[in-house]
Order: structure tokens, then C-alpha cells, then sequence
């Protein structure tokens, strides 16, 4: 039962939306993270390291990006790691025996699109809950993977595509470029679409979405489609920065997204979020890794400092989203 | 003839365990003998090699050969082999407790050693130098670090300038990579503690438009090609081909009531530019060694 | 009973309270009488609700005082609303739903059993069934809760309340959700209780209820009390009048159109898993066409399965002479819209603002393109917050914070804003104070005027009778009959809807 | 939360699940093509290797009944696990061995029951992050190393047996009986069930919900510590990645034993078929060999079905 008293939300006195105000703390909080990091090492403010930070971030964001719809409309989807090892194998293997990059990137896509598809029907014809659904199918595709590969590594492309991954451009990183693309697009698509308007009502109540007249079956669909397309992207990015893949690439990428998308404000509850969060979720995540990096900070302290981080940023993201009443 | 030996690997998800279960294949098809692989569903699982162990046991094969996930955590599922009696190999990490026919493995520390000597020889004993791990705490690390180090010492010349671990996993190496080029304007050489790391540490290198000589640990497919095209410097050979050949060898030998020989431990060989040849051919037409050719290999 | 001579049960002297942007209570007072029944009455966001919620601890007052049998007490929480022997059934039930009908029952006070921490079972099934037969509600006290229907769930929430040993009854809106036998046997328990000298505080909107329970009546208005009056002493006109603030013509004028026009939609023998059983009707532009019947004789299943909602077994729904089958979303683009009987849980995005849930269902229409633009959305809430007279600080507003009534005019503005044809209301006016309600006919009048058409669901035959050109009467999932204009009745509307009547 | 639109749900009780459908087929398919499968010697061994996901699901269940989730506890119960094995070996006592082990277990629950009541974190993100902070300790106690060298009393726990049965599943048992006693026979359990189905009725009832959820936190941090032993026990070590994604599993086993997400609908005994349903199939699949990555594909659909047949017989 919703107690709306205590999820009131306060009259925006502003012309800030709430969405706004939590992104500005947000930003707050990577300038602060940056201030530390600069006073505590001098190479971190280097122009090299902070496109290193970005470079680093478009992966996670990639994949934390079309999550982030999946969360917005109350979903979840664990196989997005399972997903772009599979689609970084198969785009891997086809790049390999028709040495076209391009029929690659495309069947990349493609697998990862059609994952995403099957993920999305489960989750609406079949009436699984997301979170068990995508559990499920995360073991499907680790098998699918496993056997696919045959513990085999794959490795070795046309330098061209590897451009994408590893590639400059007036100085910029390639994956900066479609990090910022896609991070227009993303959020163009959220809150300039009425696609991203109607997601974003299935998140808040889906019973009154599909009384309204929304296709929410599609729109879920949809959804969980792109989810799987960006799950691709990553594995084309992925497969082209490190030339090469292997089975078991996927393990360590569906928490980091999930994580991004958390601290980056988007509630698992549905219906609130903002793809441009996410980024900075990303973003945070990354600095943090960084910042260890450079400082020579043992790795043992790595998962324990980031649970920190999660539970710190939800909890001033609550905080200040009450205060502001 | 057609005896069943179940063949334990650790993952499905690194190369090298790959080369041991074809090894293993291998061997036991010129021998009229048949495998069952065992890997775990999720990669290194100890619980569930616990698990298939003790399914095993019911299932009664003629006899084992054993990869440990973890050397000091399997010790209880080796003693459950040991109680019912079926033979068993141990190959890769020597385990820490239990009864077995032979040990099979290569050693890590002077794996480490030579290869991170191969790679202080090339750069003339000086230089500066990053050392990526791969998991805490697993055996092998533990003992290929330990193999860079010594090197190191032997060559005061050179700098350890960070020791980060990459957790065996490529992405993770190339992360740390990039980022310690960050802090350190001149990286001259890099250890890393297996191949999928040394390439992901070459990448990053390639990356940043910057020169280092690397090196890796396995001798998989992927370092024999980079070190052709002279983006590896070498790569230590874990000869996983041979533990799988000469296991299950041994495991069969056992049960035919022929001599075994109680411990291998493969010479370790730095695989480099020059004598790669042997290496570059597929898993599938390579042959396994004869017990004449084993034993020779013990006896170093 | 005479108010000089005894002191009050209870009272609350000058209660303010606020939210952001509304002041729900302005310096309220409110005296209880012992054995009373004390009518609550008052327009959508009154106030009513506020006064109770505070009366009950779950709001804390901004300004004000208590007294208890005329000492002063503090009520800061729901426990210290307990210790006064305060009960109160909202307007969303407290029940758990998987725990069985004795457990709900006597929650978090358990009969001990031998062992420490469990529950002596055979008492707390005993103790529920005594306690279940005093308010006459036949039933075994194991059931569990979620199995069991909206009134029977109602019947618990009291048989509860009356364990605490309450001595003051509050009900918000108890007969919106029940039929008119259970109503009654609500209202017989209600007169039991009232003879055991317990005090109620009844929130309605049902002017008919007012004067059938009420002792005393207290009129709130924009959160600041009006009057307190005896139900001898004013007649329901008045009483309308003191409610709103101005003339309301409770006869909800109708311009019954001479003749109706082309036929919008037509049934044909529909049946659907649902319950319902071959099913004609025909709704023409210009018409509003009611569908009454018993509760549960399967009204709001053919709304749900001629908007797509349900599926169909079989038959034809052929709507603007084009069949029509499908989801709610291809209805919604032909231009059929259901305004569903439970606004919160299927009409509205409770967290959003009232803007989103207007343009919700418009954004096709609004957007062609498929390019959303905030300020053309905001602008159509703004015109439909004005034109449906909505009580909103500002489209921005969380609409869950709205009172019902203005809940419901969201819900509608959304069907206007994407310009439907046909309207199906599942029980419009549920909830809703009779201002709003005259408004909602009035509108649903100028629609229909207008060449659109409505289906009307509604328990109340008053309303069904006043405003509908015929009306189809349903029993156990069939049409059961069909009343032209002229025979449309209450009297005729019971005789078809009750079983083997 | 959301309001659910009231649907009459039939009592999981009163209809045969999909999880039990799952389970019959499973033992019937295993029965007649794997070699082994019907004897009693496996039949223990399913059923003791069944017994440290048993400990974590049923806790598990009430949690996500709580409308909760705990991602912690695979890590908590290694983190508990190096407990145990590092006490042990310290003090050569077992008991003191588990005292920590508990001890630490019921520290990391309560502290997610905070984080989740009083700060009101949603326990996916919370636990996210306890599970972060469980394993980081763990590895930085371990040092990423194995413990090894503890005392054989732990051991025995394990290997020992009761009246001829393995002592693990006798705890399994006791554990099981335990959790229905409480969830079904206690006031606390008529609390949980009101914690996912109605927790305004809680305040009204005059308890604290904040203080329930810890508790029912607690609880589940406790039988990670309990379950830690079992490992510590079985590997005769520790190590700190013995647990990692084991919460998953057990989730899944609630999941596909036909708890809901929503409204506080719980069924143990389901949770109990499901952690079974899971341990045959893996068991079943080593005895006939497949392929391992059909094994690791094989756990999804599982659950993928179980659920798929649940969604069938409530929409009929
Ligand atoms: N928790 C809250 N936060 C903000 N505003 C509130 C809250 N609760 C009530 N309000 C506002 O206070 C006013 C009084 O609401 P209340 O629910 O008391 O009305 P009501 O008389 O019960 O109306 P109805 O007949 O529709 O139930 C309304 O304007 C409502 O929007
Ligand atoms: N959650 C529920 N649990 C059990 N029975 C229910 C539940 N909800 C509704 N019912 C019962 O199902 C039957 C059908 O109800 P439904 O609401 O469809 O009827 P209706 O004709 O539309 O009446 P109305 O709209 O006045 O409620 C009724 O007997 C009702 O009491
Ligand atoms: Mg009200
Ligand atoms: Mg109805």
C-alpha cells in the first residue's frame, strides 16, 4: 500500500524540476571526488587520465544506459554482462570468418538486440518477473557462450575496427564520441519522446499505463530490446579496444552497470531516473577505480569502497530529494 | 581398454584449462580409454566442485584426474575420492592434502622466474617495471609473483614501480594499465601473470601510443600470435597440453598395472620469437608425448 | 441526549494543519458525544479525511488541542489514539492479506500459546468466531483474508476495531465499495454498536446516509468548519448549500437529446472468461446508457472487456462500424475511454505529477511526431486543470496528494485530452462529493451534447435513473434486461438485477 | 510498493505448484536414464549439498516476503566462513569458531535491517552494498588466501552422522522446522507475513515495523553465519570466494518455490522444493555427463519453466 504521505513529493518551487536539482548534486559530488583525487595525486588531473576516465566510463555506460530504461519501468536485467560476452564472441567470430567489420557490428548488435527481445517477452507473454527472468537467461547465455567458445580465446581484428575502440579523433578518444552520442540520445529519448514519457508512466503504475491506453507490452518490449542493442554496442566496443574476447568476459560488468544506474539516481521502484544520471553514475564508479589505481590502494579494498559508494549515494539521494520538501 | 577417467578443470572459460581438457582427450583416445570432463558451472566454484566430486563418486569412473579450484579448499573432496577408492591424478596445482597416483604440473616460481629473467635480459637489467597479478590468493599467482620478484632482485638495476592485480581477466588488466600510465611517465617493461592480461596490457599500451616490452604466462594460441608479431615479448609455458596428456597417461597406466612415474613437474620453457614454431600448430594435431618421452621430462 | 448536560467524548479545539501548498485544516473544531453517530461531511479535499487522520495520530496537528471526557490529552501517535479507545476504517483497508481472518483480527495481540512466541491457536480462532457472530458476520475465521470479497473485508476491519474495545468508531466512506444488502447490514451493526454506547465518526458523500445514521453533522469546507447542525434541522438542499458554498441542483439536468444519433458501439454476444455470458448492447452518439446491477453481477468485467482489458471468448464488439479487438491501447487510439471503479490503483501514476497523468493518455495525439515537448504538455494540463475546475496548487503537483474527487476529474481529463468518442465510467462518482458530482454529470452531458457517447456503471440507481436515456440491468454475468427512458426506475432496476426476483 | 490491484489469488497451498511439477519430473527423468540416480547414496548426497542453500533460502524467504531482498548473503556467509576458520584455527575451538561466525553474520544482518528500516534504502541497493563490504573483508582478513589448518572438530560437523544420517541434513531438517514453527505457529511470524502484505497494519497494531525488518534482516545475516560454519565444515578451510553468488541461487530457489515478490506471499515449503529442484537437476546432469556448459544453461531454464508453469495455473 503506498503511504503518500511519506513519498510526498514537494511542489517544485522553482523552475529546477527535482530530477534537475539531483543531478546537480550529483555533479557536486564527481567535482569533489576530482578535488581529492587532484590534491592526492598529480597525474590525475592530467588531460591523458581524465580521457582515460571517460574512455574507461563508456563501457559501463553503454550497458548502464539502456538498464537504465529497464529500471525506469520497474525491470531488471541481470544478463546484460552474459549478453555481451555472447555478442562479442559471435560478432567476434563472424568478423573473423567474413573479415567484414561491418557485418560484425551489425550481427553484434543484432545478438544482443534479439537477447534483449527474448528477455522482454519472458518478462510480458510468459509474465516473469524480470529479476528471475534475466536471472535465468543469464545462465542460458553462459552456457550458450561456454559452449560456443569452447574455452577458446578469440583475438586479432582488422586494425579499421579497432579504430572504434582504441581510436582518436581531434584528440578525443573515439568511445568519448559515441559515449556523448549516446548519452544524447539516451536522454533525448527519455524526455523528449512520447516513448520515453510512456516508459516512464508504465514504471510508475503499469495497471493504469495499459488502462491509459499505453501498448505496454510493447513499450516493455521495446525496452528490454534496447537494453539488449546497447548490451551489443558494448560488445562491439569491447571487442575492438581489446581485440580480442573470451567466454568469460561478461561476469564483472553486470554489477558495475547495475551499480551506476543505482548511484546514479534511477529508482528500482520505477518511474524516476534520468539517463544523464546514469552517466554520472558511470562516471563515479570509474574515479573511484582510478583514484585507486593511482594511489596504489590494494585491490582487496576495491568491492568494499564501492559498496560504500552505492549505499552512500542512494541514501544522500533520498536525503536530499526529502529535504527539498 | 575403455576405461572412463573424469577429467576435473577449473573453469570453461580459460584457454589453458581448454588445452589440458584436449590433452587429456587426446591421450585417452590413443589409450581406448574415454573422458568425462568436470568443470563447474560457475568458474572456480569450490562448493560445486565439492558437489561434483561427490556425484562422481557415486558414478564410480575408473579413475580421476584432478585440477584443485582452490589447493588448500579441495583437500576435503580429495580425501572423498581417496575414501572410495578410485584412483586419482593430480595435475596443474599440486593439492594440499589427499592420496594421489602422481602429480602432473608445471611450477609456477620458476615460470616466473625465467620468463621475468627473459624479459630483464632484454631490457639490460634495468628499466622500470609493473607487475599486474592475477586473483589473490590462488596458488598460481601466489608463485608467479613470487617468481618476478626474485628476478627483480636479481636486477637491482630495475624499478618495481606498482605490483595491481588484474584478476586474470583482460578488461581489468588494461584498466589497470591505463591508469598506472598515468602516474608513471616511463613504463619499460611489464610482468604479468597471464597471457589474457599481458594483451590487455598491450592494448592499453598500443593505446596510449607507448612502448613496453611485456610479457605473459600459458603459451596460449592468442601470446604465440602476438609474440610473432612482436607485440609480446614472450610467454611463459604452462604446457597445459602436456599436464592433460600426461595425467590421464598416468591416471590409465595406474589401472593397467603399469609403472607411473609419482611426479612430473614440467620444465618451464619462455616461449619467444625464436623457437615459437612448435607452439603454432593446432590443439587437435598435436601429440602427446610416450612415457619414454614423459619420463624424460621428470627427470629434470 | 442533550449537549449542555453531558461533556463531550471527545473534542479537538482549533486543529490546523498543513501541506505543502494546501492548508487541509483552518483553526477545526469537533465534538463526539458518547453513543452518537457524528456525519462528516464536506466536498472532495474538505478536509474530512485530514481531521480523522489527525484524530487518529497519524497526522500530527500543526496548532490545536485535545480533550478527553474533558481532560486535555495529548494524541501525537497512533498508539495514543488506541490508549483513548480510538478505532478508525480507512478508506484503504489495514488488512494483511495472507494472514487468515483471526490473525488480522487480533494482530499484535495474540493469545499466547505454551510455548513462548507462538500463538495458542484454538483460542484465537474461538475468540475471532465470538467476536465475528456479535456483528453477525457468518463466516470460519480461518479464511484468509486475501480470498475474501471488498465488503467481507470491510466486515473484518470493523469485527477488528471492535476488539480493541473502541469507543469511537471512525468510518471513511465505509459503503463506497459495498452493495446495497451489505450496506444494510452495516448499518443494522452500526445501530448495535451505537446502543452499546460506542461513538462513530461516519465520513459519506451519500446524502441519503446522512440522514438515515447521523445524529449531529459537521460541515467542512476548504479545510475550516462551516457548521454543526441535526439532521431534523436542515433539509438536504440546505445542507448542499453549506457544503459548497453555493446553489447546487442536485437534479443533475439532462438534455435528453430527441433522437439519438448513429449507432458507436454495438456488443454482439460477447462472452469472456471473465464471467460474463453473451452480452448485446448498443450505445448511440449523443446517449448516456447505464449498466446497472447487483455488485459482482459482472458490470465492470464487459468494461473491461469491450476496452481490450480482458480477453474474449467469443462474440463481436464492433465500435464507429468497425470491428474492434485488441488491447486497451488499440481501443484508447479508436476512441473509447474507461474510467475505471479504482481510480488509485488503475487510473493514476499516484507518484506523478497531475500534468503527466493529463497528457498520459494524449501524447499520440498530442505528439504526432513522436517528439515530446514539456511545454505543449503543460500547457494542455493547465487548460484541463481550468476547464475540469481541478483543486491543484499546479499541474506539478504529486497527484496522490489530491482528495478523491480531484483524483477523479484527472482521470477524466486524461479521456478528454486524448479526445475519445465513447466513455465508460465504472462507478464515476464513487467517493466523490456532490459538487464535483453535479460537475462530472454536467460534464459528461456536454460530452455526449457534443456527439460523444457515455456507458455508465454506477450502484447508485438515483444517479442512473437522473441522468441515463436507457440503461441495460445485468444479473450473474448477463443481461438480464433493458429499460427505455420511461421505465427507468429504481424499482424496475432492482426487480431485474436481483436474483429470481 | 505498489497497490497492487486486489486480484483473487488462490492459496499456493491448494493447487500443486510448478516447482513440485518441476521436481517430479526432474526425479522421474533422472530416475530412468541416469545410471545411480535411485540410490540412497546420492539420494544423501543431493540432499546434503542441498543444506547450505537450504540455510540461506529460508531465511531468504522471509526477507523477500518482508518485500525485500538480501544480495549479501553469499558474501556474508564467506566473510562468516573465514570467521570460523580463522577463530578456529586461533582458538582450536569450534564453538568459539561459530560464535564468531554468527556473531559476524548477525552483525552484517542487522546492519542491512538498518540501512533498509531506518535509513529506508531499498534493500536492493543496501544489501548491493553490504555485499560489497562483506566481500572486501574478506578478502582484506584473508588476505585472498585459504585458511587452512583448522582444527578437525569443525570437519567433523560435515562428514559426521546422526543416527546414520549425515549430520548437515539433520541440520537441514532442524532448520527447516524451525523457520515453519516460526513463520506459521508464531506471533513474529504473523508479523512477517503483515511486514510484505500491510505494514501500516503493524503500526496500527502498535509494533514497530522498523524493529521486525531488522530482525527478519538479522535472521538472515545469522543463517549466513550458520551456513558459514556448514562451508568452513565442508571445505575444511576457508576462503574468500567460497560463497560469492550464492544469494542468486538461493533467490532463485524462492523465486521458482513460488513466493511472490508482492503483498507478503510466502511459502517455505516451496522454497524448500526449489533449493531440491536445483540440487537434482545439477545432480542428475553430472551422473548422465552432459556437456558442462548444457549444466550451466540448464539451471536457467529451470528456473526460467518453474516460473513459466506458475504464470500459466494463476492466469487459469
Ligand atoms: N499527505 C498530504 N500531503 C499533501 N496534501 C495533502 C495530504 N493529505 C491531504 N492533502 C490535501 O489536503 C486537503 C484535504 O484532503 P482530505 O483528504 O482531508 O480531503 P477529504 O475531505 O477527505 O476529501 P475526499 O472526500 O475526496 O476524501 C486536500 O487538498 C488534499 O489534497
Ligand atoms: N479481491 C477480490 N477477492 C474476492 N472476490 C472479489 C474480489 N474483488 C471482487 N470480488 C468479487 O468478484 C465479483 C465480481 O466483482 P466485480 O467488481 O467484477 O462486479 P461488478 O458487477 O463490476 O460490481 P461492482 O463494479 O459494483 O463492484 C463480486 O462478487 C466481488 O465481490
Ligand atoms: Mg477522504
Ligand atoms: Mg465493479
Amino acid at each position: 500500500m503506498t503511504d503518500i504521505s511519506k513519498e510526498a513529493l514537494p511542489l517544485p518551487r522553482s523552475f529546477l524540476s527535482q530530477d534537475a536539482i539531483q543531478l546537480f548534486y550529483r555533479l557536486l559530488a564527481v567535482l569533489l571526488i576530482c578535488a581529492v583525487l587532484a590534491v592526492l595525486n598529480d597525474s590525475f588531473l592530467s588531460l591523458g587520465n581524465i580521457l582515460n576516465v571517460l574512455r574507461q566510463a563508456s563501457l559501463t555506460f553503454f550497458i548502464a544506459s539502456g538498464l537504465t530504461l529497464v529500471v525506469l519501468t520497474a525491470g531488471l536485467d541481470l544478463s546484460v554482462g552474459a549478453n555481451v560476452a555472447l555478442s562479442a564472441c559471435i560478432a567476434g567470430t563472424v568478423i573473423h570468418t567474413t573479415g567484414s567489420p561491418v557485418l560484425g557490428i551489425l550481427t553484434g548488435l543484432a545478438c544482443g538486440g534479439i537477447v534483449g527481445l527474448l528477455n522482454g517477452i519472458m518478462v510480458t507473454a510468459l509474465r516473469i518477473p524480470s529479476f528471475i527472468a534475466t536471472y535465468g537467461m543469464l545462465w542460458v547465455l553462459n552456457g550458450l557462450t561456454y559452449w560456443y567458445m569452447a574455452g577458446e580465446t578469440l583475438h586479432g581484428f582488422p586494425a579499421g575496427f579497432r579504430q572504434i575502440g582504441s581510436g582518436y579523433l581531434f584528440g578525443l578518444p573515439i568511445p568519448v564520441y559515441l559515449l556523448l552520442v549516446f548519452l544524447g540520445i539516451g536522454t533525448l529519448f527519455a524526455q523528449r519522446t512520447i516513448w520515453g514519457q510512456e516508459i516512464y508512466a508504465i514504471g510508475a503504475n503499469p495497471v493504469a499505463a495499459r488502462l491509459s491506453g499505453i501498448p505496454v507490452a510493447r513499450r516493455l518490449l521495446l525496452v528490454y530490446a534496447v537494453s539488449g542493442t546497447m548490451a551489443g554496442l558494448a560488445s562491439i566496443i569491447f571487442l575492438s579496444r581489446l581485440n580480442s574476447a573470451e567466454a568469460d568476459i561478461g561476469e564483472s560488468l553486470t554489477l558495475p552497470a547495475i551499480a551506476a544506474v543505482l548511484i546514479g539516481g534511477t529508482s528500482l521502484f520505477g518511474g524516476v531516473g534520468t539517463v544523464f544520471g546514469t552517466f554520472i553514475g558511470a562516471l563515479i564508479l570509474t574515479l573511484v577505480l582510478n583514484g585507486m589505481n593511482l594511489l596504489s590502494v590494494s585491490a582487496n579494498w576495491q568491492p568494499l569502497v564501492t559498496g560504500i559508494i552505492v549505499i552512500l549515494a542512494v541514501w544522500l539521494d533520498m536525503k536530499t530529494r526529502r529535504r527539498a520538501q | 581398454d575403455g576405461e572412463t577417467i573424469a577429467v576435473f578443470t577449473k573453469n570453461q572459460t580459460n584457454p589453458f584449462f581448454q588445452t589440458v581438457r584436449v590433452g587429456a582427450d587426446n591421450m585417452a583416445k590413443a589409450m581406448n580409454a574415454k573422458t568425462l570432463q568436470y568443470i563447474p558451472t560457475k568458474p572456480d566454484s569450490i562448493p560445486e566442485q565439492l558437489s561434483q566430486i561427490e556425484d562422481v563418486v557415486v558414478k564410480k569412473p575408473s579413475a580421476i584426474v584432478f585440477t584443485p579450484v582452490d589447493y588448500k579448499a579441495m583437500v576435503p573432496g580429495v580425501e572423498k575420492i581417496n575414501d572410495a577408492k578410485i584412483p586419482v591424478v593430480n595435475i596443474t596445482d599440486r593439492s594440499a592434502g589427499g592420496k594421489f597416483l602422481s602429480f602432473v604440473g608445471a611450477d609456477d616460481y620458476s615460470l616466473g622466474l625465467e620468463t621475468a629473467r627473459f624479459l630483464l635480459k632484454t631490457l639490460g637489467g634495468k628499466g622500470n617495471i609493473v607487475i599486474i597479478e592475477g586473483v589473490k590468493g590462488s596458488l598460481t599467482n601466489v608463485d608467479r609473483v613470487r617468481g618476478f620478484n626474485d628476478a627483480l632482485k636479481e636486477n637491482p638495476g630495475a624499478k618495481l614501480l606498482a605490483s595491481q592485480p588484474g584478476n586474470y581477466q583482460r578488461l581489468q588488466a588494461l584498466q589497470v594499465m591505463e591508469n598506472l600510465m598515468q602516474s608513471n611517465s616511463q613504463i619499460d617493461g611489464v610482468l604479468a601473470a597471464n597471457d589474457a592480461m599481458a594483451v590487455g596490457a598491450i592494448e592499453a599500451l598500443d593505446g596510449a601510443n607507448r612502448k613496453a616490452q611485456v610479457i605473459g604466462i600459458n603459451g596460449t594460441k592468442e601470446a604465440i600470435d602476438a609474440i610473432k608479431s612482436g607485440k609480446l615479448l614472450a610467454s611463459g609455458d604452462y604446457n597445459g597440453f602436456y599436464q592433460g596428456c600426461i595425467g590421464t597417461m598416468m591416471a590409465i597406466r595406474a589401472l593397467r598395472e603399469q609403472p607411473v612415474i609419482g611426479e612430473i613437474v614440467l620444465k618451464p620453457t619462455v616461449i619467444t620469437k625464436d623457437n615459437y614454431q612448435p607452439f603454432d600448430t593446432p590443439l587437435e594435431q598435436r601429440t602427446c608425448p610416450t612415457f619414454e618421452e614423459a619420463s624424460k621430462l621428470s627427470a629434470k | 441526549m442533550s449537549e449542555t448536560a453531558v461533556t463531550p467524548l471527545l473534542e479537538l479545539r482549533s486543529i490546523s494543519k498543513s501541506f505543502p501548498g494546501v492548508k487541509a485544516l483552518d483553526d477545526v473544531s469537533f465534538a463526539l458525544y458518547p453513543g452518537e453517530v457524528h456525519m462528516l461531511l464536506g466536498e472532495n479535499g474538505a478536509g474530512k479525511s485530514s481531521l480523522m487522520k489527525v484524530l487518529c495520530g497519524a497526522y500530527q496537528a500543526d496548532a490545536g488541542e485535545f480533550f478527553h471526557k474533558g481532560e486535555k490529552v495529548e494524541i501525537t501517535s497512533t498508539a495514543d489514539a488506541q490508549q483513548l479507545g480510538i478505532a478508525v476504517i480507512f478508506q484503504e483497508f489495514s488488512l494483511v492479506p495472507y494472514l487468515d481472518i483471526a490473525q488480522n483480527i487480533f494482530l499484535g495481540r495474540e493469545p499466547k500459546g505454551r510455548i513462548p512466541g507462538t500463538i495458542d491457536r484454538r483460542k484465537i480462532l474461538a475468540d475471532a468466531k465470538r467476536l465475528l457472530d456479535t456483528i453477525g458476520f457468518d463466516i470460519d475465521p480461518s479464511v484468509v483474508v486475501n480470498t475474501l470479497g471488498v465488503a467481507q473485508q470491510q466486515m473484518v476491519e470493523i469485527a477488528k476495531a471492535i476488539s480493541q474495545n473502541a469507543r469511537i468508531l471512525v468510518m471513511d466512506e465505509p459503503t463506497a465499495a459495498l452493495s446495497d444488502r451489505e450496506t444494510e447490514l452495516l448499518f443494522a451493526l452500526i445501530a448495535r454498536l451505537k446502543a452499546d454506547g460506542v461513538s462513530i465518526v461516519y465520513i459519506s458523500h451519500r446524502m441519503a446516509e446522512v440522514f438515515a445514521l447521523g445524529d449531529r453533522i459537521t460541515v467542512l469546507r476548504d479545510g475550516r468548519r462551516i457548521d454543526g447542525v441535526k439532521p431534523a434541522d436542515v433539509t438536504p438542499d440546505q445542507l448542499v448549500r453549506m457544503m459548497v458554498g453555493r446553489n447546487v441542483d442536485m437534479t443533475y439536468p439532462r438534455n435528453f437529446a430527441d433522437k439519438p444519433g448513429e449507432v458507436l458501439l454495438e456488443v454482439k454476444g460477447l462472452t469472456a472468461p471473465s464471467g460474463i455470458s453473451d452480452i448485446n448492447i448498443e450505445v448511440r452518439r449523443g446517449e448516456i446508457v447505464g449498466l446497472c446491477g447487483l455488485v459482482g453481477s459482472g458490470r465492470t468485467e464487459v468494461a473491461r472487456a469491450i476496452f481490450g482489458a480482458d480477453p474474449v471468448a467469443s462474440g463481436e464488439i464492433v465500435f464507429d462500424g468497425k470491428p474492434i479487438s485488441g488491447e486497451p491501447d488499440v481501443a484508447s487510439r479508436r476512441g473509447i475511454a474507461l474510467i475505471p471503479e479504482s481510480r488509485k490503483s488503475e487510473g493514476l501514476a499516484l507518484l506523478r505529477s497531475v500534468g503527466d497523468n493529463l497528457v498520459v493518455s494524449a501524447l499520440r495525439k498530442l505528439f504526432p511526431s513522436g517528439l515530446f515537448d514539456p511545454r505543449r504538455g503543460q500547457r494542455t494540463a493547465d487548460g484541463l486543470i481550468r476547464q475540469l475546475r481541478i483543486a491543484t496548487p499546479s499541474a506539478r503537483q504529486t497527484v496522490g496528494l489530491l482528495s478523491g474527487g480531484n483524483q477523479q476529474k484527472v482521470v477524466i481529463g486524461k479521456w478528454l485530452a486524448a479526445g475519445a468518442k465513447l466513455f465508460i465510467f465504472d462507478e464515476p462518482t464513487r467517493g466523490i462529493d456532490v459538487g464535483a458530482k453535479s460537475e462530472i454529470f454536467a460534464l459528461i452531458d456536454r460530452l455526449v451534447a457534443e456527439g460523444a457517447a457515455a456507458l455508465m456503471i454506477s450502484s447508485e440507481q438515483v444517479e442512473i435513473c437522473h441522468v441515463c436515456d436507457r440503461a441495460y440491468v445485468m444479473r450473474e454475468g448477463r443481461v438480464a434486461g433493458h429499460l427505455t427512458r420511461n421505465e427507468l426506475t429504481e424499482e424496475n432496476i432492482v426487480r431485474l438485477g436481483m436474483h429470481h426476483a | 510498493m505498489r497497490e497492487a490491484a486486489v486480484v483473487a489469488q488462490p492459496n499456493p497451498l491448494q493447487r500443486i505448484p510448478g516447482v513440485a511439477i518441476a521436481l517430479a519430473a526432474l526425479i522421474v527423468l533422472f530416475g530412468a536414464i541416469a545410471p545411480g540416480f535411485l540410490t540412497p547414496a546420492n539420494f544423501s548426497n543431493v540432499l546434503v549439498q542441498s543444506t547450505i542453500l537450504t540455510m540461506l533460502a529460508l531465511p531468504m524467504t522471509l526477507i523477500i516476503m518482508s518485500e525485500g531482498l538480501d544480495l549479501s548473503m553469499g558474501a556474508v556467509l564467506t566473510l562468516t566462513s573465514l570467521c570460523v576458520a580463522i577463530v578456529s584455527l586461533s582458538t582450536k575451538s569450534m564453538l568459539l569458531g561459530l560464535g564468531a561466525g554468527v556473531l559476524v553474520g548477525a552483525a552484517f544482518g542487522t546492519v542491512n535491517g538498518w540501512l533498509v528500516a531506518i535509513l529506508g534504502i531499498p534493500p536492493f541497493v543496501a544489501t548491493l552494498g553490504t555485499l560489497g563490504m562483506a566481500q572486501g573483508l574478506s578478502l582484506i582478513v584473508s588476505d585472498g588466501q585459504s585458511v587452512v589448518g583448522i582444527p578437525h572438530s569443525v570437519r567433523d560437523i560435515y562428514s559426521a552422522t546422526l543416527l546414520g544420517i549425515p549430520v548437515p541434513i539433520v541440520l537441514a531438517l532442524v532448520t527447516y522446522a524451525a523457520f515453519h514453527g516460526l513463520l506459521y505457529h508464531t506471533r513474529f511470524g504473523s508479523y512477517v507475513f503483515a511486514l510484505g502484505g500491510n505494514r501500516e497494519a503493524l503500526r496500527y497494531a502498535g509494533l514497530s515495523p522498523n524493529k521486525l525488518l531488522i530482525a527478519v534482516y538479522a535472521l538472515g545475516g545469522t543463517m549466513a553465519g550458520v551456513a558459514g560454519l556448514l562451508m568452513t565444515a565442508r571445505m575444511n578451510s576457508g576462503h574468500p570466494t567460497a560463497g560469492l553468488g550464492l544469494e542468486f541461487d538461493a533467490i532463485a530457489a524462492v523465486a521458482v518455490g513460488g513466493t511472490s515478490f508482492e503483498r507478503g506471499n510466502g511459502w517455505l515449503l516451496g522454497t524448500l522444493l526449489g533449493v531440491l529442484a536445483v540440487g537434482v537437476l545439477r545432480n542428475g546432469l553430472n551422473l548422465i555427463s552432459l556437456p558442462s556448459s548444457v549444466q550451466v544453461a540448464s539451471v536457467g531454464v529451470l528456473v526460467i519453466v518453474a516460473l513459466f508453469l506458475d504464470g500459466l495455473r494463476s492466469r487459469a
